[in-house]
């Protein structure tokens, strides 16, 4: 941190991004426990594709960055939408606009890259998982066949002013409802959100090939060599930041 | 301009700054990046003789100024390391230091003996003291240091640092090593921690414990390598633990370490341990200091001289 | 509303919470604003038989979530504490643990000896760990431990506490201790550490170490803790090492403390230590959790459970 | 810090104060390798007398508050000098406004408790420690003789229009040059700054009785209990930040 020259490293062009890029954050709203926030980069950053993620931490921590995904991104600013829970994201969702944050990436493969794109999708999300299918949504209008988004609470809906959100504490509705009552013969699933859900969705969709589900878990690196988000999957050992974040139901038959 | 080189009679490294084993993985992903003429070397992940899976996850806790990691020796095994990584690592343009560890001394000096001779094999370093696997290679006894180091030794005409824990006995290993053959040490690796998520009130991962490391445990290491290199003025010493920038180099550098390897750093900022070399060299410019060995173990010699 | 006192048959200690010997001094500063019903135990800073100086400036150098101290054992001596420190102490509405070191067996039980019987003596605890201190108290061995607390325990009718370091050999060191007769274990002392001042290449500190306290030793005190605690089922066990807030008190109840010991935590916000208790309560009535006794050492029983 | 009810703790009226403010920081004004801040505070502090000190850090870090001496103090609100050098005092110094501090003290003798009063003093300062001197002499103007105040470079001026401050890098003039100057018989001194400065006064002084520095380590607790800033005196150990931080020149035989 204190060492100045550490910006002057040279990046070449084929390999992921290792570059630490300034964030400034730009504005911030705040409910039900969340927080919606754009932050605005100095200087240029490979857009994220919806479903990759960036490392985030402030200049004086947390030691190691944490992966965010992307609620959109463009020309110099993205915006994230960040669970009030934890050492970073309680210190991001209190900070005020104009603090800095380092960032680095876009780390994972697109979910675009990774889906069977002749399909038509449910997105299914709860919580902060929301964020990657909104911006899949935005991005690839034609691919999504209906969105089926849930929070616990209605505090987050005006973060979301884009979205159509399912409240379980107001109409009893969860997402999982949503994808029942959208469902189709030949339709794929994307979902992203709390374990619980994640599990549900593989537990039914297993046997449907274009069905898939955003894993996460504690991130060392970000970019694929220190192991630290190592899975089991039929064919090997596969690394959620560099493989994932996106797999297929039937690679993670220990999701239940 | 300052030299940063570290001259060895086995080997020159371009610069002290090494990348210790596990958070670089085999430095595939690195290399698209970044230039490995910035390091001196890279440490792979240790290997052993059959492929492992590692532990299940969480592999990675949160700790105050650091991590907890259980990644459990995760690797694809020799054979495939030969066949399928060793090709691309022979390219990287650093010191290559190939980790190795194994359940006996035996199966360790096995996996030496088929890397000797091999192109892109520039050290070994057995790695002595992972926290996170049971019943191995976990040496706390001088006895077993010696063994393991001793069959190593015999089995590889390749350069060899034995990596050692933090252990209270660390000067007892540390002569054990250097007796049985060991050219160098690497020290100090992850040290024993544990984390429990309070939700539940069981340990996150599921080994129980897991290896701190990270800034965290900078004080500690310093403390380490300043007691070896006061026990042993003459021995090549790779100082690792929690450095993340150019002062903490210094301070491991100044405690007496040759070369400063750099793991949970390269996890944090992978870009940052590429430009330590670069700022090593203008802060000893900017202190007219001719040659970064001026440092090493200037902390025992009452401090280095500025010009 | 959960009890969170905490019965032993040497007495009972209102709450978990207890200041660790040291950064609180003799409670003197801090009983001038702070409640001592919030906490169960006050932790005398060491005291000696004759008066000591302790270290020159400077005492304290910063690290990475801690600090590295170096106070070397500044105390008044037996006479003075006697004279003027236990009037003062009497008064506190806490169970007080007097903590005393000596430079052999014989003289730590000549304080111990003299303590025992007064008022406001509620509990020895013996200092074997005091990094900061050359040649003296530092027991790395068993047999050096038995002895110690054989002595004081033969000197005093007082239940007696050993604090012991955060050493590899610890297991071997708690049965030594609860063989000779201690009631109980204060785990872990500051960890030996080092920093080095980088515009001169010299240790911060005159003697080259300091102990690392805070919550960069937190995983490190928790593991020691669980380690011990699964050796010992049923020792007294104050966990100390890095703890801050109320979630850190129940990593470290749930990894086998009895009570939990707060050090720097005193230096950096004391009076967040004193409200821990209260928060500690909150936290199990949010869960219906009817005792803190439920979470002591629940990582060894596959964790707690809530109603 | 995550534990919201840490602040709950009732404090007793008749000891340092050990609750811990809120405060933000309200207006950053920079220059020469120095900040000087204004901080509002949330709630009521006793308000800091000149010499006193406050303990500070972020709600992040750094885990050990540090010690600053107010340059100014009034309800509700008070004045720092920072010097741009360090973990905490360089992250101060880039905090944006609106970030919150932590805050807890006043600690430490005031000078006006310490010093005879019924002398007149010239106040020798550089640096940072050019704070505490001007606070005093705006509290207590009938005691000052003289303000002999440094910097090496001119860049801090402008954040300091209350004081006439010699700078070496423009006419070689130091503090101690303007001590001299200023000097009479009969005058009391107090320092505050560097230590090569506050050996030179302490070497020249030391046979003044009224002649006082005020001394800087690094602190632990900050109240007097951690026993990490004694220092030996003819008279036994003391302690800078309770005992302290003004020493008479004759009390520290070693500082020179
Ligand atoms: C690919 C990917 C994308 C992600 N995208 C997002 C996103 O868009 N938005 C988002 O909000 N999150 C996202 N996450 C999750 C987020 O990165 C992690 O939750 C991260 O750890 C948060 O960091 P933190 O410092 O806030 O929490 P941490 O302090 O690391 O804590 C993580 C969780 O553990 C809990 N915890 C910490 N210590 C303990 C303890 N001792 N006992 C019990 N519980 C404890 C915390 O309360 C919190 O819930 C993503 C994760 C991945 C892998
Ligand atoms: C009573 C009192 C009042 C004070 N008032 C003020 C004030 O009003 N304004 C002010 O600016 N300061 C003041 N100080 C000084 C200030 O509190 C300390 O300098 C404090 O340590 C700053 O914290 P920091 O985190 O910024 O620096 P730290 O990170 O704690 O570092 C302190 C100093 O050490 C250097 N350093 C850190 N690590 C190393 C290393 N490895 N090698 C070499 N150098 C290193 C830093 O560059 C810095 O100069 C006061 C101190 C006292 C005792
Ligand atoms: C994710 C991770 C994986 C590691 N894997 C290995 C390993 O395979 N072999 C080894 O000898 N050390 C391994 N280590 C230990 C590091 O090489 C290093 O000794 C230790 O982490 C302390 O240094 P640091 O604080 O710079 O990380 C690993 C560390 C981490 C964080
Ligand atoms: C300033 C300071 C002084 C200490 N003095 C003593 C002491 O006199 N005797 C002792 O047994 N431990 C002493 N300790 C160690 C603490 O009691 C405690 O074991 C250690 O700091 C780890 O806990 P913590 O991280 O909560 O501080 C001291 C620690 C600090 C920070
Ligand atoms: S987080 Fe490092 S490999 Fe995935
Ligand atoms: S800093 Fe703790 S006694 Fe002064």
């Amino acid at each position: 941190m204190d060492d100045k020259s550490r910006r002057h490293v040279q990046a070449a062009q084929d390999g992921p991004s290792f570059l630490v890029r300034s964030g400034s954050i730009a504005e911030a709203h705040r409910g039900g426990g969340y927080v919606r926030l754009r932050v605005d980069l100095a200087t240029d950053l490979a857009a994220p594709q919806p479903g990759q993620f960036l490392m985030i931490r402030f200049p004086w921590g947390p030691a190691l960055p944490r992966p965010f995904s992307t609620l959109s991104a463009q020309d110099g600013e993205i915006e994230l939408l960040i669970k009030e829970d934890g050492l970073l994201r309680e210190a991001l969702a209190a900070a005020p606009c104009g603090a800095t944050l380092e960032v680095r990436g876009p780390y994972g493969v697109p979910y675009a890259d990774r889906i069977d794109r002749g399909r038509q999708y449910v997105l299914v999300g709860g919580g902060s998982g929301v964020a990657p299918l909104l911006h899949f949504a935005h991005a690839f209008p034609n691919l999504v066949a209906a969105m089926a988004l849930g929070f616990r609470t209605g505090g987050a809906r005006r973060l979301l002013p884009e979205a159509d959100i399912a409240v379980e504490d107001e109409t009893a509705e969860t997402a999982e409802d949503r994808l029942h009552a959208a469902w189709q013969d030949g339709l794929g699933v994307i979902a992203c959100g709390p374990e619980p859900l994640l599990a549900k969705v593989a537990r039914a969709q297993r046997e449907n090939a274009a069905a898939y589900v955003s894993l996460e878990t504690r991130l060392g690196c970000g970019f694929g060599s220190c192991l630290g988000c190592s899975i089991p999957t039929p064919v090997g050992l596969r690394r959620i930041c560099y493989d994932g974040p996106l797999f297929a139901c039937s690679e993670v038959p220990w999701l239940e | 301009m300052a030299r940063i080189d570290v001259r060895h009679r086995q080997g020159t490294f371009r610069t002290p700054i090494v990348l210790a084993s596990g958070p670089a993985g085999f430095g595939v992903e690195l290399s698209g990046s970044l230039d490995f003429r910035a390091i001196g070397a890279l440490t792979t992940k240790t290997i052993t003789r059959e492929a492992r899976e590692g532990n299940t996850q969480p592999r990675v806790v949160d700790a105050p100024s650091g991590i907890l990691n259980s990644i459990g020796l995760e690797n694809p095994g020799l054979e495939a390391f030969l066949r399928d990584v060793l090709p691309r690592i022979r390219s990287f343009d650093a010191v290559r230091v190939v980790s190795l560890a194994g359940r006996t001394p035996e199966e360790a000096a096995s996996v030496a003996a088929e890397l000797d001779g091999e192109a892109g094999v520039d050290w070994l370093e057995l790695n002595l003291s992972c926290p996170n696997v049971r019943g191995e290679t976990v040496a706390d006894r001088p006895e077993q240091v010696s063994a393991y180091v001793e069959a190593v030794r015999n089995a590889s005409r390749c350069p060899l640092l034995a990596k050692l824990p933090a252990s209270d006995n660390l000067p007892a290993l540390v002569g054990a090593a250097l007796n049985a053959g060991a050219d160098g040490l690497t020290l100090i690796n992850a040290v024993r921690g544990l984390r429990i998520d309070v939700e539940v009130g069981r340990p996150f991962l599921a080994r129980g414990t897991g290896g701190l490391c990270g800034p965290a445990i900078l004080p500690i290491a310093l403390a380490r390598v300043f007691e070896v290199r006061r026990a042993h003025p003459n021995a090549l010493i790779v100082g690792t633990g929690g450095v993340t920038c150019v002062r903490d180099a210094i301070e491991m550098l100044c405690a007496g370490a040759d070369l400063v390897g750099v793991g949970f750093g390269v996890m944090a900022d992978p870009a940052s341990v590429f430009a330590l070399a670069a700022g090593l060299e203008s802060w000893l410019d900017a202190r007219g200091i001719r040659d970064v060995k001026e440092l090493v173990g200037a902390a025992h010699r009452g401090g280095f001289r500025v010009l």
